[in-house]
């Protein structure tokens, strides 16, 4: 993995001067997650991996997972994406730093992490990661097991699982006979079942075409909805600007976190972090220097909505 | 468990591999002519291989609460018979010695002897033994396993005790000395991989993926299963 | 992954012909064997650790780590040796301590230590790809060798998603206890059996394109065996082996 | 999958009425193309394949791979793309109609197919699936000794293809330490060493990151430039827009083919091969409607272009 030379600090302002302007993308303060506690759901302070014999992947990581805001995790291939999940959720162990839990620190001993994972779930890429029962239910129904819960109350989350991802007709099928879209869903429905407080996924549009990625942004809709926090690592900076409310971006000079509209706006900071810049925007930019978008409004998230610039008249906002 | 590298004599390491050296040729044979037959099958063959060292590489909890690594040659006989596994045994052993300095080159002969020879055999030979008295599938591959695992712990015993024979009591001593050391941490183990394995089997049959299809044709002799490959 | 295997892609002498390589290491493995544990497996434990750190450079935390696995079996193999089985007619107990036992330990554990070593040196600077497509050299049938190699490569595939779908059931709570331990690694049993097989049959389509018709024949490096090289191998193992045995004699 | 019934015919001309306008997006006659010979590289006639046991995946099948063309399939999850592509490269051979490669006929028997492959190379989604040797080198050179060159003239075919995808230096590395771009590139040296005219690659960007994804773009184009026709199955309609000159749709109601620019234009026909509008079609419609882009011209292709039109002085063209 090459990686280009950070081009100059990008601690400094947003160049685009819109620090002050309203926050394009964010939730109306009285949003769902008003109403959850204030501490982080998961928190990293000062955190660093390295694996064994190699150089640290990631290094003084600062993040926190705030209640009921949706969060985006971007960087290049290799940049530690995967790895900054795994730390978020206990599967691995920092090297130097801590994670914090709704506040508390997490000991990484046995009873620290099942207290952990009964808050946190994560949801691997490769859903075949995690399938590994002969049927769906029978999959889903593994966690709540482990929970050590009465096979009512089992049968029961099962249900609410396979029922909030669309999956209830899937129940007895084989794995390995699911279409991948099918697949990934049944994969969620097993993290769902534990009832996580956070749920945080490593690029689960990966593959999925783009209605099955609508499909499954508005079931994760659904979830928020339901006080469960979403993180999520993607490649797709549309989508996150989509999607997310906050954004973390793994640059060569360390993790760079803040609100989506304003860091995915930020081309320096982009390239940085080997992306590229957001049609959104680009098109907001172009619209706003004709005058077609008042300055504080949000840029359109989709074609859709961008084509509503192109009617007769004009609708500003959406 | 293997035999260090170094830990027999000469003389010893020499013999070892010679008495193995027939069954891995034999193995050797059965599988060239398998992938001559049908070039598909080296594919195959090397996912059996793979799937026999990932096998032993894994830690599963013992009976007595320690953690230690299974043998998987009981499974692996069954699944793709005791010639093959000669071959696919000495490929794994080679490997944990190369890669994991577990066992060793001088002491191969001897490891390949208890593990990728004798404890297939034993092990295939209890599965048949249960079929032929009409058990059913799981206890069969119970056995399978247990006896694979226990066989090879006993061989390597002998192999011990025979290299190292006790100043007072000679061969036997040793043996009841190296035996006694193994069976505590062996018999356990051995229950706990037989277990596992017909844990294994169930899952792959609940799957109905005919991945099985090979336990149920090692009942008739030469008759190639629905992926055609490995049994013979 | 393996850290041995990562260590031996990026060694210093990746570059030799394993011919090189496996004279010298194998033939010191062979002397710490044969050799009469003192002086002589001492003599080539310390003679191939030089080897090792100086000339291969291979790094001493990285050495030790993977020493100290073989050295563990190493060590509680020889306490064997301490004692020894009177029988249950024998006044002085059923086990007691043997003669000579810790001077048999003792030279047991030089001799494991120093071939464990050598084996090492051998490891540690060649990797098994550069190995394996030359066995048919050696005699090995092509099948064989063709198998060995996809072993190899598909037994890293093999062990990233077991340690993957660990991960995953562990996060599930699947490591809690004994019974729910018990089904993950059913689990991961069966899972790694069905994938090494799923595996196997797309990379037959993926082979296939390529005109894959039983045999997978590769190009190895045109690095040739250093004539010199293996010399003063043979010269150094001969020179280790003389030493030792003149040395045992003056030695006590 | 669950498909939604067609809505309507589609083979009617295209609803924007464009269908004479100077097509958008399409390189000019005399490009490189028109050197290479006009019978198709490819074509299937009336294709169809059914995996034992199931039903028909694709059926009817027409389609044709022009030299020298871009070539992007594009279809929801399950409609058959990777089934299409390996059709097209003989490694299925189709339950009814027939291959042609440079207009003859294929057989799909060992010389027919031995024929076959040293024309056209397919490159799968997973690298895994194609590198079976432990080292970059020796694996690339597994094809070329199967054409049964001689030694010389293998290494020569090795030291090309490792140079024309950048991976000199990974050539003595093990596949299993690579990065998956890393990866990536190495199962595509092995197809390019082959030297085949056509390069078919199924999903070539999917787990990639943006800058990963225009480093690949870049290496087809050089790819093509040298000769090769490359054809790749994509979810991503934005970079079909921008990288193919033609387009070929998996809809319920069968294959459509066209020009890129114009069939990816069409909502309906989006919609029906379950994907989204482009960003570029949608920015173009709202330059359009505003007078910034004149109605020949070719869509933004890029955010980068967009944001031309963004400047004080728009960059009409670009
Ligand atoms: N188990 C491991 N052992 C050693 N190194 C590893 C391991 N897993 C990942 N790495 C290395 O750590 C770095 C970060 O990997 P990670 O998977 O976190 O990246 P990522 O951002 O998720 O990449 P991608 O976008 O490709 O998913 C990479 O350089 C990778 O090679
Ligand atoms: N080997 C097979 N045996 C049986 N059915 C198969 C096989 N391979 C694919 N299918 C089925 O054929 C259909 C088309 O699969 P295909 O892989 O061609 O779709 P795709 O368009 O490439 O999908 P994706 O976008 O997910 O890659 C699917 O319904 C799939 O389940
Ligand atoms: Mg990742
Ligand atoms: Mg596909």
């Amino acid at each position: 993995m090459t990686r280009p030379a950070p081009d100059g600090p990008v601690d400094g302002p947003a160049p685009d001067g819109s620090v002050d302007a309203p926050v394009p993308g964010a939730p109306a303060p009285d949003g769902p997650a008003s109403a959850a506690a204030a501490a982080p759901v998961l928190e990293l302070r000062g955190a660093a991996h390295r694996y064994p014999h190699g150089p640290a992947v990631v290094e003084g990581i600062d993040l926190a997972v705030r209640p009921g805001r949706a969060l985006a995790l971007l960087g290049r291939n290799g940049s530690g994406k995967t790895t900054l999940l795994r730390l978020l959720t206990g599967s691995l162990r920092p090297t130097s730093g801590r994670l914090l839990c709704a506040g508390e620190e997490v000991r990484h001993d046995r009873r620290g992490l099942d207290r952990l994972r009964r808050t946190v779930q994560l949801v691997l890429q490769d859903p075949d990661d995690q399938l590994f029962s002969a049927s769906v239910g029978q999959d889903v129904s593994f966690g709540p097991l482990n929970l050590g819960l009465p096979e009512d109350e089992v049968r029961a989350r099962v249900d609410e699982a396979l029922a909030a991802l669309e999956i209830t007709g899937l129940r007895d099928r084989p794995t390995h006979l699911l279409s991948f879209g099918q697949r990934k869903r049944a994969a969620i429905a097993g993290a769902v079942a534990m009832r996580p407080r956070a749920l945080v996924l490593d690029e689960p549009t990966a593959g999925l075409d783009p209605q099955g990625t609508e499909r499954l942004l508005g079931l994760l809709e659904r979830l928020r909805g339901d006080g469960t926090t979403v993180v999520m690592a993607t490649h797709d900076v549309d989508l996150a600007l989509r999607w997310a409310d906050d954004a973390a971006l793994l640059t060569p000079a360390g993790l760079r976190t803040g609100d989506a509209g304003l860091l995915l706006g930020d081309p320096a900071l982009l390239e940085d972090a080997g992306l590229r810049p957001t049609w959104a925007h680009a098109a907001a930019d172009v619209l706003r220097a004709h005058g077609l978008l008042a300055d504080g409004d949000p840029p359109p998230r989709t074609p859709q909505q961008l084509a509503h610039w192109a009617r007769p008249t004009p609708a500003v906002g959406h | 468990m293997h035999i260090a590298e170094g830990y027999l004599p000469p003389l010893h390491a020499v013999a070892w591999s010679a008495a193995a050296a027939p069954f891995v040729v034999h193995g050797a044979r059965a599988l060239t002519r398998e992938v001559r037959e049908n070039p598909g099958s080296t594919l195959m063959l090397g996912a059996s291989g793979a799937f026999v060292f990932v096998l032993s590489a894994l830690k599963i909890p013992s009976v007595t609460g320690s953690c230690s690594h299974p043998t998987g040659t009981g499974l692996g006989a069954v699944l793709f018979r005791p010639p093959v596994m000669a071959v696919l045994g000495t490929v794994t052993l080679l490997f944990q010695a190369l890669l994991l300095a577990h066992g060793g080159l001088t002491t191969l002969g001897a490891n390949v002897f208890s593990m990728a020879v004798v404890g297939p055999w034993a092990g295939y030979a209890a599965y048949r033994a249960v079929r032929a008295l009409r058990g059913s599938l799981m206890p069969a591959v119970f056995a399978a396993a247990f006896t694979a695992d226990l066989t090879t712990y006993c061989v390597t015993s002998a192999q011990l005790a025979l290299a190292f024979p006790d100043p007072a009591t000679g061969f036997a001593g040793a043996l009841a000395k190296f035996g006694g050391i193994f069976a505590v941490t062996q018999v356990p183990l051995a229950v706990s991989e037989g277990l596992l394995t017909v844990l294994v089997v169930r899952l792959l049959g609940q799957s109905g993926r005919g991945e099985l299809a090979r336990l149920d044709t090692t009942g008739r002799e030469d008759t190639t299963d629905a992926e055609g490959t490995v049994a013979r | 992954m393996l850290p041995i295997d990562a260590a031996a892609h990026t060694s210093r002498w990746r570059r030799r012909h394993p011919v090189d390589k496996a004279v010298l290491a194998l033939g010191l493995t062979a002397a710490a064997v044969a050799l009469p544990p003192w002086p002589g497996a001492v003599l080539v434990g310390a003679v191939t650790l030089v080897l090792l750190l100086c000339a291969a450079r291979v790094p001493a935390g990285r050495l030790w780590r993977a020493f100290r696995v073989p050295l563990g079996f190493c060590v509680t193999g020889s306490l064997t040796l301490l004692v020894q089985v009177n029988g249950f007619s024998d006044p002085a107990g059923f086990v007691g301590p043997a003669p000579d036992g810790p001077l048999h330990a003792a030279e047991l554990l030089a001799r494991t230590a120093a071939a464990s070593l050598a084996v090492l040196l051998f490891a540690f600077t060649t990797p098994l790809s550069d190995v394996l497509p030359r066995l048919t050299a050696l005699g090995v049938p092509p099948a064989v060798v063709d198998v060995t190699a996809l072993v190899y490569r598909m037994s890293f595939l093999l062990l990233d998603s077991v340690s993957t779908v660990r991960e995953a059931q562990a996060a599930r709570l699947g490591y809690t206890d004994r019974r729910a331990a018990r089904r993950s690694l059913a689990g991961l049993g069966a899972t790694a059996f069905v994938r090494a097989f799923d595996h196997a049959a797309r990379l037959q389509d993926g082979l296939a394109g390529r005109g894959y018709t039983g045999s997978l024949r590769v190009l190895v490096d045109d690095v040739r065996i250093c004539p010199r090289f293996v010399a003063a191998s043979l010269a150094l193992v001969a020179c280790v082996t003389g030493t030792a045995l003149l040395l045992g004699r003056i030695l006590p």
